[in-house]
Protein backbone atom coordinates (compact mmCIF):
# COMPACT_ATOMS: atom_id res chain seq x y z
CA UNK A 1 0.00 0.00 0.00
CA UNK A 2 1.47 3.35 -1.07
CA UNK A 3 0.70 6.82 0.19
CA UNK A 4 1.74 10.24 -0.75
CA UNK A 5 2.57 13.15 1.41
CA UNK A 6 2.75 16.43 0.99
CA UNK A 7 4.76 19.00 2.82
CA UNK A 8 4.07 22.68 2.42
CA UNK A 9 5.57 26.10 3.95
CA UNK A 10 8.07 25.23 6.63
CA UNK A 11 7.47 21.66 6.55
CA UNK A 12 8.19 21.78 3.06
CA UNK A 13 12.04 23.57 4.06
CA UNK A 14 12.47 21.06 7.10
CA UNK A 15 11.92 17.66 4.90
CA UNK A 16 13.69 19.32 2.10
CA UNK A 17 10.88 18.06 -0.53
CA UNK A 18 7.26 18.85 -1.33
CA UNK A 19 6.49 15.27 -1.55
CA UNK A 20 7.22 11.83 -0.73
CA UNK A 21 5.66 8.70 -1.32
CA UNK A 22 5.58 5.84 1.83
CA UNK A 23 4.37 2.31 1.65
CA UNK A 24 3.33 0.18 4.57
CA UNK A 25 1.78 3.64 7.07
CA UNK A 26 -1.79 2.41 7.83
CA UNK A 27 -2.94 4.98 9.78
CA UNK A 28 -2.34 9.36 10.56
CA UNK A 29 -0.92 8.25 13.97
CA UNK A 30 2.21 5.87 12.43
CA UNK A 31 2.36 8.51 9.61
CA UNK A 32 3.58 11.05 12.30
CA UNK A 33 5.54 8.88 13.99
CA UNK A 34 7.12 7.79 11.05
CA UNK A 35 7.75 11.90 9.75
CA UNK A 36 8.60 12.97 13.42
CA UNK A 37 11.97 10.10 12.94
CA UNK A 38 12.73 10.84 9.62
CA UNK A 39 12.18 15.26 10.14
CA UNK A 40 13.42 15.31 13.71
CA UNK A 41 13.11 19.25 13.26
CA UNK A 42 9.27 18.69 12.99
CA UNK A 43 8.89 17.49 16.77
CA UNK A 44 7.87 21.49 17.73
CA UNK A 45 6.45 22.51 14.83
CA UNK A 46 1.94 23.09 15.04
CA UNK A 47 0.23 21.41 11.78
CA UNK A 48 -2.72 20.20 10.74
CA UNK A 49 -3.37 16.90 8.61
CA UNK A 50 -5.39 16.77 5.56
CA UNK A 51 -6.24 13.36 3.88
CA UNK A 52 -7.36 14.31 0.22
CA UNK A 53 -8.00 17.65 0.82
CA UNK A 54 -10.13 17.50 4.02
CA UNK A 55 -8.78 18.36 7.39
CA UNK A 56 -8.75 14.98 9.76
CA UNK A 57 -8.78 14.78 13.20
CA UNK A 58 -7.25 12.17 15.42
CA UNK A 59 -6.17 9.24 14.49
CA UNK A 60 -7.68 7.83 11.05
CA UNK A 61 -6.75 4.75 8.42
CA UNK A 62 -4.99 5.34 5.29
CA UNK A 63 -5.99 3.68 2.25
CA UNK A 64 -4.28 3.01 -0.79
CA UNK A 65 -3.64 6.00 -3.09
CA UNK A 66 -4.55 8.71 -0.25
CA UNK A 67 -2.41 12.15 -0.40
CA UNK A 68 -1.88 13.12 2.86
CA UNK A 69 -0.88 16.52 3.29
CA UNK A 70 1.28 18.20 6.66
CA UNK A 71 -0.02 21.69 7.12
CA UNK A 72 2.04 24.25 9.00
CA UNK A 73 -0.47 26.97 10.35
CA UNK A 74 -1.61 29.23 7.92
CA UNK A 75 -1.16 32.74 7.21
CA UNK A 76 -3.55 33.54 4.09
CA UNK A 77 -4.83 37.20 4.47
CA UNK B 1 -24.91 27.86 -11.99
CA UNK B 2 -21.48 30.57 -12.37
CA UNK B 3 -21.85 30.10 -8.06
CA UNK B 4 -21.33 26.17 -8.11
CA UNK B 5 -17.81 25.82 -10.41
CA UNK B 6 -14.78 26.75 -8.67
CA UNK B 7 -13.99 30.25 -8.66
CA UNK B 8 -9.97 31.61 -9.82
CA UNK B 9 -8.83 33.27 -6.62
CA UNK B 10 -5.17 32.94 -6.62
CA UNK B 11 -3.22 35.78 -8.54
CA UNK B 12 0.23 35.67 -9.32
CA UNK B 13 1.53 38.37 -7.47
CA UNK B 14 0.03 41.33 -6.36
CA UNK B 15 -3.49 42.29 -6.89
CA UNK B 16 -3.56 45.75 -9.22
CA UNK B 17 -5.60 48.27 -8.19
CA UNK B 18 -7.05 48.52 -11.47
CA UNK B 19 -8.11 45.17 -11.42
CA UNK B 20 -10.56 46.21 -8.26
CA UNK B 21 -11.70 49.48 -10.02
CA UNK B 22 -12.40 47.26 -13.32
CA UNK B 23 -14.38 44.54 -10.49
CA UNK B 24 -16.12 47.55 -9.29
CA UNK B 25 -16.95 48.70 -12.84
CA UNK B 26 -18.19 46.19 -13.76
CA UNK B 27 -20.98 46.34 -11.06
CA UNK B 28 -22.75 49.11 -12.40
CA UNK B 29 -25.03 46.61 -14.66
CA UNK B 30 -25.97 44.86 -11.59
CA UNK B 31 -29.01 47.91 -10.68
CA UNK B 32 -30.59 45.72 -7.57
CA UNK B 33 -27.22 46.00 -5.66
CA UNK B 34 -27.10 48.80 -3.27
CA UNK B 35 -24.49 48.32 -1.07
CA UNK B 36 -20.59 46.86 -1.93
CA UNK B 37 -18.40 46.00 0.97
CA UNK B 38 -14.52 45.42 -0.11
CA UNK B 39 -11.79 43.66 2.35
CA UNK B 40 -8.23 44.59 0.98
CA UNK B 41 -5.14 42.94 2.66
CA UNK B 42 -1.98 44.86 2.24
CA UNK B 43 1.03 43.33 3.49
CA UNK B 44 2.84 45.57 6.11
CA UNK B 45 6.10 45.90 6.73
CA UNK B 46 6.19 45.09 10.32
CA UNK B 47 9.90 45.26 12.21
CA UNK B 48 10.65 41.41 13.72
CA UNK B 49 13.93 41.88 15.68
CA UNK B 50 15.76 44.73 14.17
CA UNK B 51 14.70 43.38 10.51
CA UNK B 52 11.75 45.13 8.47
CA UNK B 53 9.28 43.06 6.63
CA UNK B 54 9.84 43.86 2.52
CA UNK B 55 7.71 41.00 1.17
CA UNK B 56 5.88 38.12 1.77
CA UNK B 57 5.44 35.11 -0.57
CA UNK B 58 2.69 33.89 -0.45
CA UNK B 59 2.17 29.65 -1.28
CA UNK B 60 -0.87 27.12 -1.35
CA UNK B 61 -2.27 24.00 -1.66
CA UNK B 62 -4.04 24.46 -4.43
CA UNK B 63 -7.07 21.49 -4.73
CA UNK B 64 -7.47 21.88 -0.81
CA UNK B 65 -7.91 25.96 -1.12
CA UNK B 66 -10.46 25.56 -3.88
CA UNK B 67 -12.61 23.19 -1.59
CA UNK B 68 -12.91 25.10 1.09
CA UNK B 69 -13.22 28.83 -0.83
CA UNK B 70 -16.32 27.06 -2.81
CA UNK B 71 -17.37 25.90 0.69
CA UNK B 72 -16.73 29.64 2.37
CA UNK B 73 -18.73 30.99 -0.70
CA UNK B 74 -21.58 28.25 -0.51
CA UNK B 75 -22.17 29.22 3.26
CA UNK B 76 -22.22 32.80 2.29
CA UNK B 77 -24.40 32.86 -0.11
CA UNK B 78 -26.68 30.71 2.00
CA UNK B 79 -26.31 32.59 5.17
CA UNK B 80 -26.67 36.32 4.20
CA UNK B 81 -28.54 37.97 0.87
CA UNK B 82 -25.86 38.30 -1.48
CA UNK B 83 -26.36 39.28 -5.32
CA UNK B 84 -23.20 38.11 -5.96
CA UNK B 85 -19.17 38.16 -4.12
CA UNK B 86 -15.60 37.83 -5.49
CA UNK B 87 -12.69 36.72 -3.59
CA UNK B 88 -8.92 36.71 -4.93
CA UNK B 89 -5.46 36.04 -3.19
CA UNK B 90 -2.14 36.67 -4.47
CA UNK B 91 0.38 33.49 -4.89
CA UNK B 92 3.91 34.25 -5.38
CA UNK B 93 6.05 37.82 -4.25
CA UNK B 94 3.94 40.45 -2.78
CA UNK B 95 5.76 43.53 -1.88
CA UNK B 96 5.11 45.71 1.34
CA UNK B 97 2.67 48.00 0.45
CA UNK B 98 0.81 46.20 -1.90
CA UNK B 99 -2.78 44.13 -1.99
CA UNK B 100 -2.88 40.63 -1.39
CA UNK B 101 -5.99 39.80 -0.76
CA UNK B 102 -9.53 41.15 -2.33
CA UNK B 103 -12.62 40.61 -0.90
CA UNK B 104 -15.91 41.78 -2.73
CA UNK B 105 -19.47 41.21 -1.45
CA UNK B 106 -22.34 43.09 -3.11
CA UNK B 107 -25.96 43.08 -1.56
CA UNK B 108 -29.13 44.98 -1.76
CA UNK B 109 -29.03 46.01 1.81
CA UNK B 110 -25.37 47.02 3.49
CA UNK B 111 -26.11 44.68 6.71
CA UNK B 112 -25.96 41.61 4.17
CA UNK B 113 -22.46 42.72 2.91
CA UNK B 114 -20.93 43.99 6.09
CA UNK B 115 -21.73 41.12 7.97
CA UNK B 116 -20.78 38.60 5.30
CA UNK B 117 -17.78 40.79 4.33
CA UNK B 118 -16.26 39.91 7.66
CA UNK B 119 -17.25 36.29 8.15
CA UNK B 120 -15.23 35.50 4.39
CA UNK B 121 -12.34 37.07 5.66
CA UNK B 122 -12.09 35.87 8.87
CA UNK B 123 -13.09 31.85 7.46
CA UNK B 124 -10.03 32.60 4.81
CA UNK B 125 -7.66 33.22 7.52
CA UNK B 126 -8.65 30.49 9.66
CA UNK B 127 -9.54 27.80 6.78
CA UNK B 128 -7.48 28.50 3.82
CA UNK B 129 -4.33 26.62 3.23
CA UNK B 130 -2.26 29.64 2.39
CA UNK B 131 1.15 30.28 3.30
CA UNK B 132 3.18 33.38 3.60
CA UNK B 133 7.06 33.29 4.24
CA UNK B 134 7.51 36.94 4.80
CA UNK B 135 11.22 38.15 2.99
CA UNK B 136 13.58 40.52 4.94
CA UNK B 137 15.36 43.53 3.65
CA UNK B 138 18.92 40.79 3.62
CA UNK B 139 16.62 38.16 2.11
CA UNK B 140 16.49 35.97 5.18
CA UNK B 141 12.91 34.56 5.92
CA UNK B 142 10.84 33.87 8.58
CA UNK B 143 7.16 31.62 8.31
CA UNK B 144 3.90 34.33 8.90
CA UNK B 145 1.36 32.40 11.59
CA UNK B 146 -2.33 34.26 11.60
CA UNK B 147 -3.77 35.61 14.94
CA UNK C 1 -2.92 68.19 11.97
CA UNK C 2 -4.55 67.04 8.60
CA UNK C 3 -6.76 65.19 10.74
CA UNK C 4 -8.16 68.31 11.77
CA UNK C 5 -9.08 70.39 9.13
CA UNK C 6 -12.87 69.41 7.44
CA UNK C 7 -11.95 67.05 4.71
CA UNK C 8 -13.81 67.72 1.02
CA UNK C 9 -16.46 65.24 1.59
CA UNK C 10 -18.58 65.94 -1.75
CA UNK C 11 -18.58 65.48 -5.03
CA UNK C 12 -20.26 66.15 -7.92
CA UNK C 13 -22.41 63.26 -9.91
CA UNK C 14 -21.34 59.97 -9.29
CA UNK C 15 -17.93 58.53 -7.86
CA UNK C 16 -15.92 56.60 -10.47
CA UNK C 17 -14.27 53.41 -9.88
CA UNK C 18 -11.36 55.16 -11.33
CA UNK C 19 -11.22 57.44 -8.79
CA UNK C 20 -11.72 54.65 -6.08
CA UNK C 21 -8.11 52.61 -7.86
CA UNK C 22 -6.54 55.77 -7.51
CA UNK C 23 -7.44 56.17 -3.82
CA UNK C 24 -6.07 52.75 -3.03
CA UNK C 25 -2.87 52.99 -5.13
CA UNK C 26 -2.40 56.26 -2.53
CA UNK C 27 -1.69 53.81 0.17
CA UNK C 28 0.91 51.52 -0.93
CA UNK C 29 3.59 53.99 0.43
CA UNK C 30 1.56 53.28 3.95
CA UNK C 31 3.55 50.41 4.55
CA UNK C 32 2.01 49.99 8.40
CA UNK C 33 -1.61 49.69 7.25
CA UNK C 34 -2.59 45.71 6.86
CA UNK C 35 -6.04 46.06 6.08
CA UNK C 36 -8.79 48.34 4.16
CA UNK C 37 -12.36 48.08 4.82
CA UNK C 38 -14.10 49.73 1.78
CA UNK C 39 -17.86 50.61 1.54
CA UNK C 40 -19.55 51.89 -1.35
CA UNK C 41 -23.13 53.08 -1.51
CA UNK C 42 -24.49 52.19 -5.27
CA UNK C 43 -27.97 53.78 -6.32
CA UNK C 44 -30.64 50.66 -6.84
CA UNK C 45 -33.57 50.56 -9.27
CA UNK C 46 -35.97 49.98 -7.06
CA UNK C 47 -40.01 49.67 -7.70
CA UNK C 48 -42.16 51.97 -6.08
CA UNK C 49 -45.43 51.08 -7.32
CA UNK C 50 -45.05 50.40 -11.07
CA UNK C 51 -42.24 52.93 -11.79
CA UNK C 52 -38.71 52.32 -11.13
CA UNK C 53 -35.74 54.28 -9.87
CA UNK C 54 -34.04 55.47 -12.47
CA UNK C 55 -31.65 57.63 -10.81
CA UNK C 56 -31.22 60.01 -7.31
CA UNK C 57 -30.56 63.83 -6.86
CA UNK C 58 -28.57 64.18 -3.97
CA UNK C 59 -28.74 67.94 -2.07
CA UNK C 60 -27.25 68.25 1.44
CA UNK C 61 -26.99 71.30 4.02
CA UNK C 62 -23.03 71.45 3.21
CA UNK C 63 -22.04 73.81 6.59
CA UNK C 64 -23.73 71.34 8.90
CA UNK C 65 -22.82 67.79 6.84
CA UNK C 66 -19.50 69.21 7.38
CA UNK C 67 -19.53 69.25 10.78
CA UNK C 68 -21.24 66.52 11.65
CA UNK C 69 -18.33 64.66 9.03
CA UNK C 70 -15.44 65.74 10.71
CA UNK C 71 -16.97 64.58 14.36
CA UNK C 72 -17.50 61.32 13.03
CA UNK C 73 -14.31 61.49 11.43
CA UNK C 74 -12.95 62.39 15.17
CA UNK C 75 -15.00 60.05 16.59
CA UNK C 76 -13.71 56.93 14.34
CA UNK C 77 -10.02 57.97 15.30
CA UNK C 78 -10.71 58.13 19.18
CA UNK C 79 -12.11 54.99 19.29
CA UNK C 80 -10.74 52.65 16.61
CA UNK C 81 -6.50 52.07 16.10
CA UNK C 82 -6.72 53.31 12.33
CA UNK C 83 -4.20 54.52 10.38
CA UNK C 84 -6.50 56.68 7.91
CA UNK C 85 -9.99 57.15 6.39
CA UNK C 86 -11.75 59.57 3.51
CA UNK C 87 -15.25 59.45 3.24
CA UNK C 88 -16.80 60.97 -0.34
CA UNK C 89 -20.13 61.66 -1.28
CA UNK C 90 -22.17 62.62 -4.30
CA UNK C 91 -24.14 65.62 -4.50
CA UNK C 92 -25.97 65.81 -7.81
CA UNK C 93 -27.62 63.55 -9.98
CA UNK C 94 -26.29 59.65 -9.40
CA UNK C 95 -28.14 56.89 -12.00
CA UNK C 96 -29.14 53.48 -10.89
CA UNK C 97 -25.84 51.03 -10.72
CA UNK C 98 -23.42 54.26 -10.23
CA UNK C 99 -21.54 54.72 -6.81
CA UNK C 100 -22.71 57.54 -4.13
CA UNK C 101 -20.84 57.12 -1.15
CA UNK C 102 -17.51 55.68 -0.91
CA UNK C 103 -15.88 55.28 2.67
CA UNK C 104 -12.26 54.10 3.20
CA UNK C 105 -11.01 53.22 6.37
CA UNK C 106 -6.92 51.64 6.94
CA UNK C 107 -5.46 49.80 9.94
CA UNK C 108 -3.01 48.05 11.00
CA UNK C 109 -5.42 44.95 11.54
CA UNK C 110 -8.33 44.02 10.32
CA UNK C 111 -10.62 44.54 13.68
CA UNK C 112 -10.33 48.20 13.54
CA UNK C 113 -10.94 48.59 10.02
CA UNK C 114 -14.43 46.35 9.88
CA UNK C 115 -15.78 47.89 13.08
CA UNK C 116 -14.83 51.38 12.40
CA UNK C 117 -15.78 51.33 8.45
CA UNK C 118 -19.53 50.20 9.88
CA UNK C 119 -19.48 52.44 12.04
CA UNK C 120 -18.97 55.44 10.44
CA UNK C 121 -21.33 54.41 7.36
CA UNK C 122 -24.31 53.87 9.92
CA UNK C 123 -23.75 57.66 11.34
CA UNK C 124 -23.29 58.74 7.90
CA UNK C 125 -26.98 57.46 7.33
CA UNK C 126 -28.68 58.67 10.45
CA UNK C 127 -26.98 61.79 11.23
CA UNK C 128 -25.26 64.01 7.69
CA UNK C 129 -27.92 66.12 6.53
CA UNK C 130 -28.42 64.54 3.10
CA UNK C 131 -31.02 64.20 0.60
CA UNK C 132 -31.97 61.93 -2.13
CA UNK C 133 -34.88 62.36 -4.54
CA UNK C 134 -35.58 59.69 -6.27
CA UNK C 135 -35.82 59.83 -10.32
CA UNK C 136 -38.70 57.50 -11.95
CA UNK C 137 -38.41 57.24 -16.01
CA UNK C 138 -41.29 59.58 -16.29
CA UNK C 139 -39.48 62.47 -14.29
CA UNK C 140 -41.56 62.20 -11.53
CA UNK C 141 -39.74 61.96 -8.17
CA UNK C 142 -40.31 61.15 -4.33
CA UNK C 143 -38.04 61.79 -1.63
CA UNK C 144 -36.31 58.87 0.31
CA UNK C 145 -35.96 57.89 3.48
CA UNK C 146 -33.10 56.15 5.11
CA UNK C 147 -34.25 53.24 7.37
CA UNK D 1 -35.20 90.88 15.46
CA UNK D 2 -34.57 88.84 12.26
CA UNK D 3 -33.67 85.20 11.62
CA UNK D 4 -32.99 83.08 8.92
CA UNK D 5 -35.08 80.11 7.91
CA UNK D 6 -33.62 77.33 5.71
CA UNK D 7 -35.53 74.62 3.60
CA UNK D 8 -34.00 71.81 2.58
CA UNK D 9 -35.58 68.42 0.33
CA UNK D 10 -39.31 68.37 0.60
CA UNK D 11 -39.67 71.25 2.64
CA UNK D 12 -38.15 73.49 -0.16
CA UNK D 13 -40.18 72.06 -2.20
CA UNK D 14 -43.55 72.70 -0.17
CA UNK D 15 -42.06 76.36 0.64
CA UNK D 16 -41.43 77.30 -2.75
CA UNK D 17 -38.48 78.91 -1.34
CA UNK D 18 -34.78 77.57 -0.62
CA UNK D 19 -34.66 80.31 2.24
CA UNK D 20 -36.93 83.31 3.44
CA UNK D 21 -36.12 85.71 6.77
CA UNK D 22 -38.67 86.03 9.46
CA UNK D 23 -39.25 88.86 12.14
CA UNK D 24 -40.53 88.53 15.56
CA UNK D 25 -39.86 85.03 15.90
CA UNK D 26 -38.93 84.38 19.80
CA UNK D 27 -37.96 80.79 19.75
CA UNK D 28 -38.40 77.74 18.25
CA UNK D 29 -41.84 76.77 18.96
CA UNK D 30 -42.76 79.88 17.96
CA UNK D 31 -41.43 79.47 14.58
CA UNK D 32 -42.63 76.20 13.92
CA UNK D 33 -46.34 77.54 14.23
CA UNK D 34 -45.86 80.14 11.99
CA UNK D 35 -44.35 77.81 9.34
CA UNK D 36 -47.52 75.12 9.69
CA UNK D 37 -49.71 78.32 9.11
CA UNK D 38 -47.89 79.94 6.36
CA UNK D 39 -47.21 76.20 4.66
CA UNK D 40 -50.02 73.77 5.59
CA UNK D 41 -48.53 71.06 3.81
CA UNK D 42 -45.59 70.52 6.69
CA UNK D 43 -48.38 69.67 9.25
CA UNK D 44 -47.98 65.78 8.68
CA UNK D 45 -44.03 65.69 7.74
CA UNK D 46 -41.45 64.43 9.90
CA UNK D 47 -38.35 67.28 10.63
CA UNK D 48 -35.41 67.99 12.58
CA UNK D 49 -34.50 71.22 13.70
CA UNK D 50 -31.02 72.94 13.53
CA UNK D 51 -30.12 76.23 14.62
CA UNK D 52 -26.67 77.26 13.42
CA UNK D 53 -25.94 73.91 12.05
CA UNK D 54 -26.81 71.87 15.44
CA UNK D 55 -29.80 70.29 15.89
CA UNK D 56 -31.68 71.05 18.84
CA UNK D 57 -34.69 69.24 20.49
CA UNK D 58 -37.48 71.17 22.40
CA UNK D 59 -38.36 74.31 23.02
CA UNK D 60 -34.69 76.84 22.25
CA UNK D 61 -34.59 80.38 22.36
CA UNK D 62 -33.41 82.17 18.73
CA UNK D 63 -31.47 85.42 18.63
CA UNK D 64 -30.89 87.95 15.98
CA UNK D 65 -29.01 86.46 13.09
CA UNK D 66 -29.83 83.19 13.91
CA UNK D 67 -30.05 80.57 11.59
CA UNK D 68 -32.53 78.13 11.73
CA UNK D 69 -32.62 74.84 9.33
CA UNK D 70 -35.78 72.75 8.69
CA UNK D 71 -34.19 69.14 7.39
CA UNK D 72 -36.52 66.24 6.68
CA UNK D 73 -35.77 63.05 6.93
CA UNK D 74 -32.17 62.01 6.17
CA UNK D 75 -31.25 59.79 3.08
CA UNK D 76 -27.53 59.89 2.99
CA UNK D 77 -25.47 56.87 1.19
Amino acid sequence: MEITVLFFGLFAEAAGADKITLKGINDTDMLIQHLMDSYPSLWDKKYRIALNTRVVNGKTSLSEGDVVALLPPFAGG
Amino acid sequence: MTEKKKPNVFVEGAINPQFIADSIAKHSSKKGIGAHDIFLGQVRNDVLGDKEVKAIEYSTYQPMAEDILLEIREAAFREYNLVCMHIYHSIGRVDAGEICLFVFVSSKHRKDAFEACRSIVEKIKADVPIWGKEIFEDETSAWKENR
